[in-house]
């Protein structure tokens, strides 16, 4: 999965190059994002603007990701759809995530 | 009017699964449906096809799998069919979790819970070596 | 990386073409092709599928019409089969017409040269009871 | 084909309720309007704002509504957006057709 990635302050941001996060591409996103979370990457906004469907893989890897990052850490959403935020509360995860409209939002809430 | 038929068919591999969700979300994008109604549908036909995949084939590629579209007046059905190992007597899937408890949140498990939520009927049938899940939504037709 | 494939097959009923039609032209808009390609190619299945129809199965529906979809990294191939009449020794599909000449102006016979005009490549076989016309669309990756 | 059509002055418009004008209904298409034009409706504009799709069956129908009116009426085309005239390009209709942008552009021309 190709992804693009960035520092700011101390939150790193995630942000796909892919429109869909499905079955063929989540095992992949879990493994980069986890070698990311092992250089100390632990307070991440995941900017899903790009992504327009998402399946039960994908959120299965993000759910892994928000594990990895740890109780010390944080893993926020940023720039959900319509039709992708459907998703999260399909699952319930809207009630795991926190889920900001903007990247700069997600950005200022880490930092704060 | 008789309703309209169309079937997909990929080899069960992940590579594949994306050209027939398009497919279906175009088609659905026809009916009166929302854009989120278009969009769940397209995913709960996806994760019935990685079922089959995972589970059905246990991701072994070569095998066939089929998707059988059926647009009706106010229905459309899927039938989502394979010839590999058949589910085991179906529970209602459910997802209990709490969103506090970090360590418990499920990775998994999400995909027939979704069709579930999604869909207006559901129905797994197998025999003659051939599995099919049927699922089922209804909508008014505003001619 | 190897190509995505798909296959679509319908009854041999106008009815249910615009299904692939649909589906093929959701597929092809998200590769690197115009809103005026994508159309074009979309038009181009639509009257090879309606040629099966109308002449190898003379419009008598109950036949089958399978459309095979291969897209790779710099092209899409569409095999559009019949098991039907098979078409007479390909002709190069010419449209010359003057148009002025309102009582001379064609009303059919423009399918296949739109087939020759919008794709790169066209090929017809017939072999073992099937009618194949395969078209290739060649486009540029960008990635 | 569900078909909307209208009269203003001595012109007569058509409108398609339908997005696609393909092999399935242009028989039908062809049948309704030449019971128009036997009505006296010889001064068409056929307004294919609503249509996203045409074949060359959908083309032949209209040749042959164009060939029904003949030489003392006329009938154009207007709204066509670009792919749907992109199909008239291509079988080299669109220099049989006089194609306005706007169904008004139509009427006036056709009303002088
Ligand atoms: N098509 C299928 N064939 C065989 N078993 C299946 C199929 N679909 C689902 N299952 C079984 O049901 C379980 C729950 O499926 P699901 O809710 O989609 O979650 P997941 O696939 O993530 O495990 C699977 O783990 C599998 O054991
Ligand atoms: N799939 C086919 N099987 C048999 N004959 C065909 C097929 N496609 C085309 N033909 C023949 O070629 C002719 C030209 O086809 P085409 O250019 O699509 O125009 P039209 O279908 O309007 O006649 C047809 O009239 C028919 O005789």
């Amino acid at each position: 999965m190709r992804l693009e990635t960035k520092k700011e302050g101390g939150v790193f941001i995630i942000r796909s190059l892919e429109s869909r996060m499905d079955a063929k591409v989540a095992v992949d996103f879990r493994a980069e994002i986890a070698r990311h979370i092992d250089d100390g990457n632990k307070h991440i906004v995941f900017n899903v603007g790009g992504i327009n469907f998402i399946d039960s893989s994908g959120l299965g890897a993000i759910v892994s990701c928000l594990k990895h990052v740890g109780r010390e850490g944080e893993l926020v959403i940023a720039e959900a759809d319509e039709t992708v935020l459907s998703m999260f509360k399909l699952t319930r995860m809207d009630r795991v995530f926190r889920i900001y409209e903007t990247e700069r939002e997600a950005i200022q809430a880490m930092s704060t | 009017m008789e309703s309209k038929k169309i079937t997909f068919s990929i080899d069960s591999n992940l590579r594949d699964v994306a050209l027939i969700g398009l497919s279906i979300n175009k088609i659905c994008s026809q009916i009166p449906l929302s854009d989120v109604e278009v969009y769940q549908i397209e995913a709960c036909v996806v994760e019935a096809i990685n079922n089959t995949i995972e589970h059905a084939y246990k991701n072994s590629s070569g095998n066939p799998v089929e998707v059988k579209l059926n647009l009706g007046i106010d229905r459309i059905t899927f039938e989502v069919c394979d010839i590999g190992i058949r589910m085991m007597a179906s529970h209602t899937p459910s997802l209990d979790f709490d969103p506090d408890d970090l360590e418990n949140l499920p990775e998994g498990g999400m995909g027939l819970f979704i069709i579930q939520q999604v869909m207006d009927q559901v129905d797994y049938t197998s025999g003659n070596g051939q599995n099919i899940l049927k699922m089922t939504k209804i909508f008014t037709n505003k001619p």
